[in-house]
């Protein structure tokens, strides 16, 4: 730790890894601590996905599957919710299907956070929702479920038989109105292959990492739209003017980016300051 | 769309004969057995000069294949993990391969231990092969993280070579890898996995690269010869795709009507 | 009996059948064959369920290797088995509310989403690493994810509206272009390997030794 | 009113998964075995409930309603579980074969649709009519999908011509890997504060986590410096 060695720039461009980790930490619980409230510009992608939700008519019925963790539940609850919310104001009839065991208890939290909604509309289970439990443990269950719908799915997740709901209404494919996916990667790819390619309308709200790998799928007309992340669910938020967990979290994710970009800043101005000195230092000993 | 065949459903046509197509060129290259040229992709270089600076260091070198069940990729990180194991019999380091990770790596697990003896037996020092040197991290993904990180973070080795079938966990170990001082060499198999480990590796072998340095250091015949017809398939691609702009631009939707028939 | 299930021969003959059982009624326009392709994929899917059990009797042996021997920390290994049997327990008696429920929010709920949010210091350790501008890349690199970064920061994002355009130019069409080309690469690398498979030419995807062949 | 129950939950919540955050300490600690094989335990339980159920909905129920070519599933799948066993493991393959059959039957029928022709068709498109931005667009995307192919060809020499576009999609793709590894970083930093906000909403929460942080990093501490992270940690 010599002084004459570079000093602050060596520091810069040497320091110890966890200074990030504990700085990036501090700026995201500080701002939940004390919300300051920033405003957000609206993405063109999430305008496409409220256009589409838009047009959703009274008694559709809507394939709510949510292909998630618990973590990716808590960067995209805020899109899920508002779109809960936003089919509820349709009256559109929902089904939750998970393909994911831990987010068997998802849909619950969910009817929870949208509760006074369903009250005004006077939702009742069976008649309007519906929740489905585990019923994409792999690819051929969501392929035979594309084909024959009751063939696969025969009761809900506690057991009670689905005979007598809006799902007898449900054959196959066609006779879904929408897919609302919200996914961290999981089975997202055998939705697309057995119900969009076929025709389904379907909208997805993926995380940050797969937006590059499901954009392709938006930009051929194979999804409709693509809600991106909880930037997006916090925008989505906004739009339907009804603020939530997305726009409450956008301070930290402010300041969590900004944390990055210092950091890069650092990283940088050691490189040129210290790392590039030593560098040439040494190449031109060697010489 | 274009024609319609009957029998088969409109709309599906073109991918059934691409199927087919696909196919056919496959079982071709196969049942000639011709030696397909595939060129030597620069990040065997970087896997050849590490595990020999690992050597000059006295230092083990950590090479796995990935969590997945035999996919194509799991498939290359193997062919990755049979080179590294002949280089390291050869200069006499240590090889450690951490195997598991997820529900279908158990049926990869006797493949992998099969493929190092086998290295280590082709170069006369079955000896130093040691089986306790590929630990079984479970089947879970969360506990083989823990693994491995814990591993590198006790024998600090000099290089740390992971390719295959890895998924989110690649991170963490990238990271811990660069953070011990070893040596990165990763592959990514999907696009934000390969972003994030661009700049978390010291060299990194970008998506399709991997399974062509596997087929490359293959005496596979199949293997190579599906590098071939993917090449081929990808020449098709850029094919259509050109004369459809070109004829798009002039107003002309021809293409696109064939590829929707 | 046991002749006949070892061979080889007859395996693949099934895998093919099974295969175009499933892949032709797609294509062709044959509506009873598509009814019993139906079933069989949802045989399938079923069949597929159970081998979630392989993956468990490993574990348990794990586990029950490790306490044998009495390794180090073989506590750790007993509590989770004890975990693994309390949680089947505590399903049967109600999934809606109790104990079950309390597990899947107290320790499932906070295990999984730390599991991956570490993630997020990691990439932010690597992006403070890497982002020099050592040569052109790294240079391409930094500027594109330097703007990116701006704009999704809902701050910047919304006084410094400069950022915006040129951050949804990047994502709609850079990104969007990898992923493409990633997905067609895949995508035709997926089809030649399964095709190969289907031949019979990875015999060790089928569970045979090299020996065997 | 906030009851036991409900405090319980954020009381063991927080505490285990800062045990798991301890992780970037840099060591590794008895504490994060602690939160990793409750983890593995409770999760790998989890799976087993939910795939019996999925059996039982998808196979018994029908079943029992008289569909009898599902007991095929259900032979199957015993014969499937004998993989493990030394000697009978054979039995396995046939339901292997069925299966890998079947999957790959499932994918190659619609991956080339949605993987390879439909990504070539949004690809064709018009380069000299529109508005500006849509030209921009356009041009840049289709610019982009070729180079970046030329990178991925394996069997012929990257020489001459083809070479130098490769080199150009090499320099489009490091681009490109900036946005997507921004984008990533929001996804990651997005699922960290949204598991932070689930302590810190509603506000009786705030003291559990803030606690169960400072109480693991003091154990961790404590621990590192009484030289029994190695003791207490067990071995892989």
């Amino acid at each position: 730790m010599a002084k004459d060695n570079g000093g602050i720039l060596k520091w810069m461009a040497e320091y110890d890894r966890r200074y990030v980790y504990l700085a990036l930490f501090l700026v995201m619980v500080g701002p939940l601590l004390r919300p300051i409230g920033m405003p957000i510009s609206v993405s063109p992608d999430t305008r496409q996905y409220y256009q589409v939700l838009q047009q959703v008519q009274p008694g559709d019925k809507v394939f709510f599957t949510l292909n998630t963790e618990f973590s990716g539940y808590n960067e995209i609850q805020s899109g899920i919710i508002a779109t809960m919310r936003l089919l509820v104001e349709k009256n559109a009839r929902v089904a939750f299907g998970v393909a994911h065991v831990e987010a068997t208890v998802i849909p619950e939290l969910i009817v929870k956070a949208v509760q006074a909604e369903m009250t005004a509309n006077d939702y009742q289970y069976g008649r309007d929702y519906i929740i489905l439990g585990y019923i994409f443990p792999n690819e051929a269950a969501v392929a035979a479920g594309a084909q024959d719908f009751h063939s696969v799915v025969t009761q809900d997740w506690l057991g009670r038989p689905i005979a007598g709901t809006f799902l007898d209404e449900i054959d196959d494919w066609e006779d879904w109105d929408l897919i609302a996916d919200f996914t961290t990667g999981i089975a997202t790819s055998y939705l697309i292959n057995h119900y969009a390619l076929r025709g389904t309308p379907m909208i997805m709200n993926c995380i940050g990492v797969m937006i590059a790998s499901e954009k392709p799928y938006l930009d051929s007309g194979i999804l409709l739209a693509l809600l991106q992340s909880m930037r997006g669910g916090a925008e989505l938020e906004f739009l339907i003017g009804h603020p939530g967990p997305g726009l409450t979290a956008m301070d930290g994710f402010s300041f969590g980016h900004y944390a990055l970009i210092i950091f890069i800043l650092i990283g940088n101005v050691g490189y040129f300051g210290y790392t590039r000195q030593q560098q040439m230092k040494i190449s031109k000993e060697a010489k | 769309m274009l024609f319609s065949v009957p029998g088969i459903i409109n709309g599906r046509f073109i991918g059934f004969l691409l199927d087919i197509a696909m196919a056919a060129l496959v079982y071709y290259y196969i049942k000639t057995r011709k030696m397909v040229h595939i060129r030597r992709v620069p990040g065997l270089d970087a896997i050849e000069e590490a595990v020999g600076r690992s050597a000059e260091m006295g230092k083990p070198v950590i090479c796995s294949y990935g969590i997945g069940g035999f996919t194509y990729w799991t498939l290359a990180g193997l062919s990755i993990l049979s080179h590294v194991a002949h280089l390291t019999a050869k200069t006499g380091s240590r090889l450690i391969v951490p195997t598991g990770g997820g529900d279908q790596s158990l049926i990869v697990r006797p493949v992998a231990e099969e493929i190092v003896k086998t290295a280590y037996t082709m170069e006369g020092v079955e000896d130093q092969y040691n089986p306790d040197d590929l630990p079984f991290y479970s089947g879970q993904q969360y506990a083989y993280i823990g693994g491995y990180v814990g591993v590198m973070q006790r024998v600090r080795p000099g290089s740390v070579i992971m390719t295959g079938s890895h998924a989110s966990e690649a991170m963490n170990i990238a990271e811990t890898s660069n953070a011990v001082g070893a040596i990165t060499i990763t592959s990514g198999s999907y696009i934000s996995n390969v972003a994030a480990l661009a700049c978390a590796s010291d060299y990194i072998l970008i998506g399709e690269e991997a399974p062509a340095a596997g087929a490359y250091l293959s005496e596979d015949p199949a293997q190579r010869a599906s590098i071939r017809v993917q090449d081929l398939f990808k020449w098709l691609a850029i094919a259509v795709m050109v004369l459809g702009i070109a004829a798009r631009s002039l107003g002309n939707d021809l293409m696109l009507r064939l590829l929707s028939t | 009996m046991a002749e006949i299930l070892k061979n080889r021969q007859l395996q693949i003959i099934v895998m093919m059948l099974s295969f175009l059982f499933v892949f032709l009624p797609y294509f062709l326009n044959v509506p009873q064959l598509n009814t019993a392709s139906t079933k069989l994929i949802t045989i399938t899917s079923i069949v597929t369920a159970f081998t979630i059990a392989l993956a468990v009797i490993a574990q348990f042996r794990r586990g029950m290797n490790i306490i044998n021997r009495r390794s180090r920390g073989w506590y750790f290994k007993a509590y989770m088995l004890v975990t693994l049997v309390l949680m089947l327990g505590f399903s049967l008696i109600s999934r809606e509310t109790g104990p079950y429920h309390w597990v899947m929010f107290a320790v499932v709920n906070p295990l999984s989403s730390v599991n991956y949010g570490i993630l997020a210091f990691y990439m932010a350790s690597t992006a403070a690493r890497a982002f020099r501008a050592r040569n052109t890349k790294a240079l391409m690199l930094l500027l594109s994810g330097f703007v990116v970064l701006i704009y999704q920061a809902p701050l910047t994002g919304a006084y410094f509206t400069g950022f915006e355009p040129i951050a949804l130019y990047l994502g709609s069409t850079f990104a969007m272009a990898a992923g493409r080309m990633f997905l067609i690469s895949v995508t035709v690398g997926a089809i030649v390997f399964g095709v190969r498979v289907i031949l019979g030419n990875e015999p060790s995807v089928l569970g045979i030794s090299k020996e065997e062949q | 009113m906030v009851d036991f129950i409900e405090i319980s939950v954020v009381a063991v919540g927080t505490f285990l998964a800062m045990c798991m955050f301890s992780t970037l300490y840099g060591k590794s600690s008895p504490l994060y075995a602690l939160a990793e094989e409750s983890y593995i335990g409770f999760a790998t339980g989890l799976t087993i409930i939910w795939n019996i159920d999925y059996i039982w909905k998808t196979g018994i129920v029908n079943i029992m309603a008289g569909d009898w070519v599902l007991l095929f599933s259900i032979l199957l799948g015993a014969m499937m579980l004998l993989r493990v066993h030394p000697k009978y493991g054979y039995v396995a393959r046939l339901p292997i074969a069925i299966v890998l059959g079947a999957q790959f039957g499932l994918s190659l029928r619609t991956v080339i649709f949605t993987g390879f022709i439909q990504q070539i068709s949004a690809t064709i498109v018009p380069l000299f009519t529109g508005s500006t931005q849509a030209l921009l667009y356009n041009w840049t995307i289709v610019i982009c999908v070729i180079f970046m192919l030329t990178f991925f060809f394996y069997t012929i020499e990257m020489e001459g011509a083809l070479g130098m576009s490769a080199k150009f999609g090499e320099y489009l793709l490091y681009i490109a890997f900036g946005t997507v590894f921004a984008q990533t970083f929001m996804g990651r930093l997005g699922l960290v504060i949204g598991f932070l906000q689930s302590y810190t909403i509603p506000d009786w929460k705030t003291p559990y986590l803030l606690a169960s942080m400072v109480l693991v990093l003091a154990l961790i501490m404590y621990m590192d410096r009484a030289g029994l992270l190695e003791k207490l940690t067990p071995e892989e």
